[in-house]
């Protein structure tokens, strides 16, 4: 890890020492990464199996250190495009559990008000835009996101987040090409889980690593160990210095692996089982919290205690969302256009 | 044994592909997985990966490679894994599809198929009804089966079928409705509406899902006297207007039914039919029961609002029965 | 001094560039080639490369990047080089701007402008009317001016506007009308018909080119005695059914007029708000003019078999007048 | 250039002698070449300017050698995907010259009959496909006619030809990354003219190279001389016999330049004067020529001959061309269907 000076994160409290990973960072990761395992494994095994989430749910667990790490370089201006495993950008760009479990729930209190459901939200006041289910499609826009900043004076960046997959598709490389025609500042970040729904990767693509795909656009590309938050955090701080001193956009391929089915109906019978308890053993939740014990950045006790805590916490949330009202059917026709 | 409409489909497929070696089945997960909704299951391990082709996420690659390949002889059947995601290769569909024909007589002999519909709760991205933006292309036939029995016999007349076919599957049909169907090969031709129930009083012009709803409000309806005539349309393009035509002459009013929305939908193409062709016979007003111009949302009870239903339809039904 | 179609469009970037400096343009070869019809020519050395962004051939990027820039409060005119690769960005339309208002409360204020219609000798892929693809997807604005005037005020409006507003250009008038238009400022608002010519006993409703078609038939038909009102809807999204009501329930007659193919047009919605709003006060049935459901032909004897022209108009006007 | 045997062009004439080019190669590239270059001085300077050919006109002068030196290499169960560039390809697949200018002028025995102009034409008789304007979309589409090929049995190639600003495309990505994770016998051949329309290479790619494109696919790319038809040739034989051998596509970029404006309307102000005379200079005819009399394969004589010879067969098409009838009015609505 090069000593790149940190650049993010102060809207979410202050900024960590900058160079190396220290205690207060790794405490933030934690919190964010177990805040979003614990929200996700009360959608998909408790509210989806309950009747009380209708819609499709897609999880990210064991890929949590990839929006953790990379969200939490963001800074106040930065746009950030999350994709639909990428859950913790929304904790970490101020959206509460409560509105995001109500947004499951179709509930009035949720992000999209009941019309929209599961990772399908966004708002600008905190600067995260909404994906929409065609995967890529946000890639084209993030650049015009970026566009729109340089254009403005402003010195954000956007983030794109996407799968392996959905580099496949045609919006990613016009995206993705545009971006670099125009040098614009875009950090791209692949999670590369190796799979795309069912397909493995060596149906999606002929190269080895995404990464292999940044010459084609003379970008920069980076493979980072994914289930490791802090080298996530130290190679997003490298590509958004890059991104953000106009040298245009950088390509993260963060080595993941998705430790569920495609959604909550899929039993990923496709997958090796081998698979899972190899990459089971990579835990990123698991792996910084051996760290922090390790560089005595926390004790067990306090890990523990932040466990409950945010069982807690989503309890509390969970419940609250629970009593958000179903949205009036009288709104239906609302808000096509601006004024109706 | 009774047959749901998604193993219609499947057997559909199947029939097709014993029967004729260029026949073969493209797209997202459609092989060991089976599809998303399971459609294909079974196919790979019958017919082998050179006939049940995995793709990446590529729709404009799965629609441009069927193309490639129908204009070599080949009959590709094509899924989009949602219909919603056919507007990601819909220029290789309306520009190359459609129009090599005419343009130099080469025939382009490809089916998509696409899960279509709401009443899922799949929100904005997973229950739209596109089949609009294919029936004002000229060159394309669209076909939107109702029954697990047609459903069926139009898939295997899609595979037969020399020019490109969006065959439009209703995904809360898929395993909601089922029926005993006749053990011998049999096919629907492409093309012809059907009467999916007599009545004298006013004719329900409506496809796919909405058969269905429309069937039952003839139910409610009846009892209260009124007797309507439920037309199935099967295919939009081509259009049978014939049948169209023939039951309003019959009972001289027209309601419409789609689970599209209103504006652009196919009850403006029913109506300008009707209304050039057979307005002396009206004895009121066309009327549309449809969904309203917004996306699809999410939330239950926001949906149920969105979509028609049985209420809706006998509710205007009433009120063009008694004008 | 007159002002040609293409100037007034012109005039109205400019005016709006100058007003308001999140104002830009993106597309391509729009900066120092001033784009395939040199409607931007003279933007970039005014406005600088930053204000007039040259792309690659990439149409989903240059929709895609539009509605990144509006959602960041900028307001983007894309060009697409012919309405035909429109379907190229097609899901970035209908899937990402068209329903981010809606879903979560984002407004996506961009404009596409896009040169559409025949007449040109453009063949199949130069020369399409796709507005419909547009007109059935709700969240979109689609406005299709006819006059000089027209284009002007309603491509300042498009832009102010907040909301995606797909601008069709018919190519065909670019430099064939001109008017005089007033010094000073003004805007044309979106959602409003206007009555192109008034008239007494048949009304025909089009927009576009076909205005001019529709006056031209107006003529030769008042000669013969049948006064025809011509109503110019100039948007079809938001649609002015008043207006169009309004003129049915004077003449009682209905003449739909398109340059677009015939299934699934825009005669369409038109024939289904008549039939159902005022049909108690038609006299006769609802025709439409419209090109036929075929790819837009190249070769000049083609062309002109497919195009609605006066004639083909003044033919059918004159049976409804007589009905 | 190394020794890979020769493969292709039988259905044209004897095939060349296996190995280096011979002076039978060259009298048939140079006779392509010319017939292209006459056939499109017509159509450009005469026949539009007469108003004789009313659409789009988009020739390619200078560019020659890049469909003549790969379409001979074709052989008969190769199916060719030609851009509006490339009319060499269809002369070479026995497309006579008179239907292509009857085409050009809308008549009723050119290729569509007259339902389409200009370079949107095909026959799958000869194994030509008709592009349609979208850039880039014959690439997907080239394939799926590759995958046909395999299917059935049949060792052919698919030749799928574009310009560089093509490159930009969704569907450029998506058809070639299908290509090589199926490793379809393709040969992606573009021309890399420098423009598209008005735009130079580097508001198009941020790459130097489209060749550059290659490894994102981890597909063989080779830059080649477009101007030089046997370096053209002989990079085709490369590329089609690992394309035929199973190993899966391969890209060549011929690297070349628009001898004019993008169509016959286009002035090309936009272009330095300079480069028109710097490439001037390679013009591959003139540079055949010269090879040719310097390696006494052909006299001065010949080559005028050949010359006048073309002048004269092309004279006779456009004659014959001119007394093709326009389509008759009535057949307006045949065809868009099977039966209709
Ligand atoms: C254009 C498009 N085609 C198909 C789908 C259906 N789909 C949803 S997620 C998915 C797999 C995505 O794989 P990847 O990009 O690797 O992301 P991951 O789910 O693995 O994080 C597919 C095929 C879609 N959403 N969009
Ligand atoms: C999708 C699409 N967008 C825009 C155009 C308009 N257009 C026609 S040719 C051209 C330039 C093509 O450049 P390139 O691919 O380099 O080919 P070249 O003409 O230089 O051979 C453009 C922009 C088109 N045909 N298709
Ligand atoms: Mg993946
Ligand atoms: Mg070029």
């Amino acid at each position: 890890m090069s000593a790149v000076p940190a650049t993010g994160a102060e809207i979410h409290n202050a900024a960590p020492a900058a160079g190396t990973p220290d205690a207060e960072l790794a405490h933030k990761c934690l919190y964010y990464m177990l805040l979003m395992r614990e929200v996700e494994d009360r959608i998909e095994r408790k509210l989806y199996r309950q009747g009380k989430v209708v819609g499709g749910v897609y999880v990210g667990r064991g890929q949590e250190a990839i929006p953790v790490g990379s969200a939490l370089v963001s800074q106040a201006d930065d746009v950030l495009f999350p994709s639909h495993r990428d859950m913790a950008v929304f904790f970490i760009r101020g959206v509460s559990v409560r509105r995001v479990l109500a947004q499951y729930m179709g509930r009035v209190d949720g992000v999209t008000r009941g019309r929209d459901g599961n990772m399908h939200m966004g708002d600008m006041s905190v600067g995260v835009v909404s994906l929409i289910s065609a995967l890529a499609a946000t890639v084209p826009v993030a650049a015009g996101a970026a566009l729109a900043m340089r254009y403005k004076g402003i010195n954000g960046v956007a983030f794109s987040y996407f799968g392996d997959g959905a580099t496949s598709r045609g919006d990613w490389h016009e995206g993705v090409n545009f971006a670099s025609v125009q040098k614009l500042p875009v950090v791209f970040i692949c999670n590369n889980n190796q799979y795309a729904y069912s397909t493995p990767l060596h149906l999606q693509m002929a190269c080895t690593n995404v990464a292999d795909r940044g010459p084609a656009y003379n970008m920069p590309a980076e493979i980072v160990d994914g289930n490791d938050v802090l080298a996530v955090y130290q190679a997003t701080v490298r590509a958004a210095a890059y991104a953000r001193s106009g040298s245009g956009p950088y390509l993260l391929e963060c080595k993941t692996f998705r430790m569920t089915g495609h959604s909550a109906h899929d039993m990923a019978q496709y997958v090796p089982k081998e698979l899972f308890e190899e990459w089971g053993k990579l835990d990123p939740i698991v792996r910084l919290e051996k760290r922090m014990i390790d560089q005595s950045w926390a004790a067990q006790g306090e890990i523990d205690a932040l466990h409950a805590a945010i069982a807690r916490e989503v309890d509390d949330a969970v419940a609250w969302a629970e009593q958000s009202p179903f949205p009036d059917p009288a709104t239906l026709l609302d808000g096509v256009y601006e004024s109706q | 044994m009774s047959t749901t409409y998604l193993e219609a489909i499947r057997e559909g497929l199947w029939e097709e592909m014993e029967r004729d070696p260029t026949v073969f089945c493209i797209g997202e997960d459609i092989g060991e997985y089976g599809g998303a909704f399971k459609v294909t299951a079974g196919l790979l391990e019958r017919f082998g990966a050179r006939r049940v082709v995995d793709t990446p996420i590529s729709e404009a690659a799965i629609v441009g490679a069927s193309i490639g390949a129908g204009l070599m002889g080949l009959r590709p059947v094509a899924e989009m894994q949602f219909a919603d995601f056919i507007s990601c290769g819909f220029d290789q569909i309306v520009n190359f599809a459609a129009k090599c024909r005419y343009r130099w007589n080469a025939g382009v002999p490809i089916v998509i198929r696409s899960p279509s519909g709401g009443g899922i709760h799949g929100g904005p991205f997973h229950s739209q009804n596109p089949e609009m933006w294919f029936v004002r292309t000229p060159g394309l036939k669209v076909v939107c089966p109702a029954t697990a029995y047609d459903a069926k016999g139009l898939i295997k007349s899609a595979i037969r079928d020399n020019d490109p076919v969006l065959f439009f599957e209703h995904k809360g049909l898929y395993r909601k409705i089922k029926e005993d169907l006749p053990t011998e090969e049999y096919t629907v031709p492409i093309g012809k509406a059907k009467v999916a129930r007599e009545g004298r009083d006013l004719s329900i012009i409506t496809y796919g899902a909405m058969v269905w709803t429309a069937l039952e409000a003839a139910e409610i309806l009846a009892a209260e006297g009124c007797s309507v005539e439920v037309v199935d349309l099967r295919t939009l393009v081509p259009l049978d207007r014939e049948t169209i035509c023939a039951s309003v002459r019959k009972t001289s009013k027209a309601l419409l039914l789609h689970e599209d929305t209103r504006t652009g939908g196919m009850a403006g193409e029913l109506a300008a039919t009707i209304a050039e062709n057979v307005f002396e016979f009206l004895d009121g007003p066309i009327v549309r029961v449809t969904a309203p111009d917004t996306p699809v949302p999410y939330s239950p009870p926001l949906e149920e609002a969105f979509l028609p239903n049985a209420e809706k339809v006998v509710e205007k039904a009433r009120w063009l029965f008694r004008y």
